[in-house]
């Protein structure tokens, strides 16, 4: 057991990395074209050839670089099923959605029309572009219907660790902006990085960050917790972010700043993966 | 003379007085059918229990007699609020007109701007708005800039306002503008009462994190305010604002968010959190909160160390939703998912509006404590 | 129902805090010399007489002033017992202890060589100075025959209610004390009391004080919640007096420094007053 | 070639190694009667535990082979760690010699030190103190007033240092004194060795909140030390006292306290708070912290972003223990009452002692996330 990513994990998070500063757009919600560019790259299908080395670990590494933007691509559904599932690299170029249990429900989170919905097993799932829920302004989730089989063990503790490293990018991406409001907002005429109430705020969210990267990677060697982990990780993660929308103070609340979307995801992904006390 | 103890016969006589008057008084379409009404409906709603607390003789209830209030005091309000949420009463257009603008004319304007704006504030005729946040300012509100410039016979305001509830609906606004860019900190305001039914005034709704457009931001470009309504001395429309925010905070505020406490922490303790102990622990901390309001209102009727209470009352309703909303996220029942995490994400304002929680902390150092830097 | 202090509670806490300033030991333990003054100056049996009018908020009153000082003294247990039971005159003089329920034992808190002790129905107990817990240097607890009533319904109401009240009074005399250092100590170059840090500990020190000074008030209204009101009120009362000893830095940890004469003594009272979940 | 990965099959191998002796090498009366031992006899065996690491191999598993070490990293330091605290090994006395003066003279010491001190460290047989802390100095280090003046062939040491541990046992004390009172802030102090077996030297221990005397102050009066026993450069002590701090915290700390935070977090799951939420909540955060140390030590091993992770551990040990203590407390089992007394006011200096909280937390924004003040 390490907690260390491997090599392929760092090209392939460096490499992905590249792509989404260059291309991805700030409108959250699932972008396509980023998505077109990845698997282009073949970044989508690196994970489902055994050669190349990619291990869980690995994965976590790029999920954590994905979280960071707030558009989403189905990457890493993609490199998971691709680690899963016999899926031709046709499928996982077109970009693959998973099928999560949540509450009485079965739902596919971040899936968008033109992404294949995999099932528990492995078997694509027809969806309605009709069952998109309402509600899901930033974190898109489609509603599958009802006697679709969810992802379950294993392969569940899997997309656990993977989606809580996600939610560590979006506590990364809130805290790196919080950080840079704090050098540019003025109170009471001074920077407000100059209160020290501000810069434990900042250490406080980076201690929370920092503790639910380990409950990522504690989920990826210890799948039998996995729900425990995922419940820390992402409550973790959650504090994190908060800590960043209050450093931010009104202005963290508008749409237009767009914090609401890392929260958001967060409490998303938690609802559909966290177990419940 | 108002009451100054719960305990005197005269504040149970009261709130059964307000408690029957709610009863009767509630538009018979919120009564029946809350659940169900268009937004038009709601708004209608609103706008006759603006009319209802008039002819009810309760929108004045701290107003001296004199600008046709009832003189009472603090645990008089509490007591209305209490019963009027109890029984789930809507909340009129007129609040900012009522707790803040008409305090404030009273406190400072002049006899025409009295006898010009107080009873249509009180009659629910005319619906306020208030100007004090700015985009850039934040938490320091000493550094708006919204300017007013010296024209003939009154001022030419321009700048942007932000955070403005009711903005949408308000014949006019009560605002701060910096009218001086020479004069110190602190003496280079203006307290201004504007006409918003104007060209130049543009009214924006904000979209929050949950997607809800509760509050509105509000340009002004070359809005013109008469001489007659500056409140106060030209450039020190701190002071007048100081005012005003003293009014804003403290039991009254802290009674609503009671409510809406309450109505979570219950949600919690019969589905989605039952018999944990950290519904419990909401609950206890609810009822306290319940008596600290109880207690802030009594040493604030009998004029003890009253200031202490607001920041204090802040902090603790603020946390107290934030932290049942957050409970509420966590114990995820599938029914409420929807209900709590719109809650939560809208909890995540309360430590920032009315005062950081930073600021109150600060407030209590500095004025309660008495702790110089 | 009011929370305000009544004009007897006010003139009592008053004359007692006078008392206590002037001659009361810095040493912590039951002081009896003290204790003689008080008893002397008649306040020991103030509570006794009903035309006095001194109502359970006003004994509230004393038992915050009582709370500030490291030495104990039997005044409020007296002034509880002069209210609840027909105890002559010289007793009270002499000083009252009641006898309290913890775990399977039956203890008398602030008890010392001399002091009446009554048990639940208002009956004396004999105690042996061998009783004394050897683990309790800082508030004496006697341990009483096993075969003791113990305080039970309104009585252990209304006392719960007041040692609330002197666990508000130790957090006082922690608070200022931290206020006090805040001005004096010096480190970076500068009086802490600069350190928004140290200042918001000292904030949020005073909204714990405040709120479990509501609690106090709020049990001593509501006895069917006593139990509640207690666990909330010596936790709130703690937790003001943690965020004081960490304002002292290293030398809170110090005997002399005295602070852990006011931690200890708000455990104990919660040990035997707090209603456990 | 130290370990810098767990996977690594070398990482079992010297785990199993460690086990195996730790279990042989336990004195036997450590082994059968430790709670029933002496105070003298506790002493005794602490002492035979210091031959015993030497004897085995493991007094200097982190120095370099030159110096009679293993020339090992982090990851067996943990390891080592781990299965001597699984096994209940006792702390030697030598703890602060091996861990902190030896290293310190290895890394900044003369040959002639380190000829004439190492071998007595690893050996055990003289133990060392270490003199930072002072009453007046608190947080702020640089600040200590312990003065050393230049006299004849070395300095005399006047002063007083506090919340020293093993002072009592102690043949020397590795300390910071002011060496010039006229050179700028971090560059008029000195680090010096001294020998604690001298007159002027004065260790009296300290009562602290709990009744215990883990600790001492001591005080220095016209103590002599020699030239010979400078590290480093006369007044730049500053720059070797910090390589001797950033040793001591980090992982190998919070692996021991990890140990403590389990046998409480057990407790409390197994009887006091059994079943409860707030117990298993104690136990997730007890199991991540047992996660983030070893990433940190994976992370240090590999020089990744190290110095990130001491603050971090500190706070998380520190408020782990002492929220399972509080819960001690509160969830009020009769038999551990005391127990849990006894702990919980000890817990109290967990949040200010090896750096108080607020100080990790400074560290924290200047030098990991380096926000500029």
């Amino acid at each position: 057991m390490s907690t260390l990513v491997g090599e392929v994990g760092a090209l392939v998070a460096e490499n992905v990395s590249e792509v989404l500063e260059s291309t991805a757009g700030s409108e959250p919600g699932v972008d396509r074209s980023t998505w077109q560019i990845l698997a282009e790259g073949g970044w989508g299908t690196i994970s489902a050839d055994p050669e190349n080395g990619m291990e869980l670990r690995d994965v976590l590494e790029v999920a954590r670089i994905s979280g960071r933007h707030p558009c989403s691509t189905p990457l890493i559904t993609t490199l998971l099923a691709g680690r899963w599932f016999e899926v031709d690299d046709d499928t996982l170029e077109d970009g693959v959605a998973v099928a999560f249990a949540r509450g009485d429900q079965v739902v596919a989170p971040f899936w968008t029309e033109g992404l294949v919905v995999l099932d528990g097993s492995g078997s694509p799932v027809a969806v309605e572009p009709s069952a998109m829920e309402s509600f899901s302004l930033v974190a898109p989730v489609a509603v599958l219907p009802a006697s679709t089989s969810a992802l379950g063990g294993d392969h569940l503790a899997e997309a656990r660790a993977a989606f809580v490293a996600v939610a560590v990018g979006c506590a990364d991406a809130v805290i790196a902006r919080a950080i840079d409001w704090s050098q540019t907002r003025e109170q009471f005429g001074q920077t407000i990085k100059g209160f020290q109430a501000v810069r434990h705020h900042l250490a406080n969210a980076h201690i929370a960050r920092e503790q639910a990267w380990t409950a990522a990677i504690a989920a990826a060697h210890d799948p039998e917790r996995s729900g425990r982990w995922a419940r820390q990780g992402f409550s973790l993660a959650r504090e994190a972010i908060e800590l960043g929308i209050q450093v931010h103070g009104g202005v963290g609340f508008t749409w237009e700043v767009g914090l609401q979307h890392f929260l958001d995801e967060v409490v998303q992904l938690d609802s559909i993966l966290g177990e419940r006390r | 003379m108002s009451i100054t103890r719960f305990d005197e016969p005269a504040a149970a006589e009261f709130r059964e007085d307000v408690s029957a008057w709610v009863r009767d008084a509630l538009p018979d379409m919120w009564r029946t059918s809350r659940a169900v009404m268009t937004p038009e409906e709601v708004q209608s709603a609103q706008r006759e229990w603006d009319t209802a607390l008039y002819e009810g003789g309760y929108a004045g209830l701290a107003w001296p007699a004199e600008y046709g209030g009832r003189g009472f005091g603090p645990i008089e309000e509490l007591i209305y609020y209490e019963e009027s949420s109890r029984a789930n009463a809507p909340d009129g257009f007129g609040r900012i007109g009522r707790v803040l603008a008409g305090p404030t004319i009273i406190a400072a304007g002049t006899d025409a701007q009295k006898a010009k704006y107080l009873p249509r504030i009180l009659d629910g005729s005319e619906i306020w708005c208030q100007g004090f946040s700015e985009p850039g300012a934040g938490s320091d509100l000493a550094s708006v800039s919204t300017t007013a410039k010296k024209v003939d016979g009154g001022y030419l305001v321009n700048g942007q306002k932000i955070w403005t509830s009711f903005a949408q609906y308000s014949k006019r606004c009560l605002m701060l503008v910096k009218s001086s860019s020479e004069l110190p900190r602190h003496h280079n305001l203006s307290f201004l009462l504007l006409d918003m039914e104007q060209d130049g005034v543009d009214v924006r709704p904000i979209r929050q994190i949950n997607g809800e457009e509760e509050f509105s931001e509000v340009f002004f470009t070359d809005v013109f305010v008469a001489d007659d309504d500056l409140v106060g001395e030209e450039h020190e429309g701190w002071r007048v604002a100081m005012t005003v925010l003293s009014n804003e905070r403290g039991t009254t505020e802290a009674a609503t968010r009671l409510v809406e406490a309450t109505a979570q922490i219950d949600l919690l303790g019969r589905c989605c959190a039952a018999g944990s102990d950290d519904a419990a622990r909401l609950d206890d901390r609810r009822e306290l909160l319940r008596w600290h309001i109880l207690r802030s209102t009594e040493e604030k009727a009998a004029e003890l160390d009253w200031f202490v209470a607001g920041s204090i009352l802040k902090v603790q309703w603020s946390e107290l939703i934030q932290d049942a909303t957050r409970l509420g996220l966590d114990s995820g029942c599938a029914e409420h998912r929807g209900y709590w995490r719109h809650h939560y994400l809208a909890s995540k304002a309360m430590s920032i509006y009315s005062g950081t929680n930073e600021i109150q902390r600060n407030i209590i150092t500095d004025r309660v404590l008495r702790v110089a830097r």
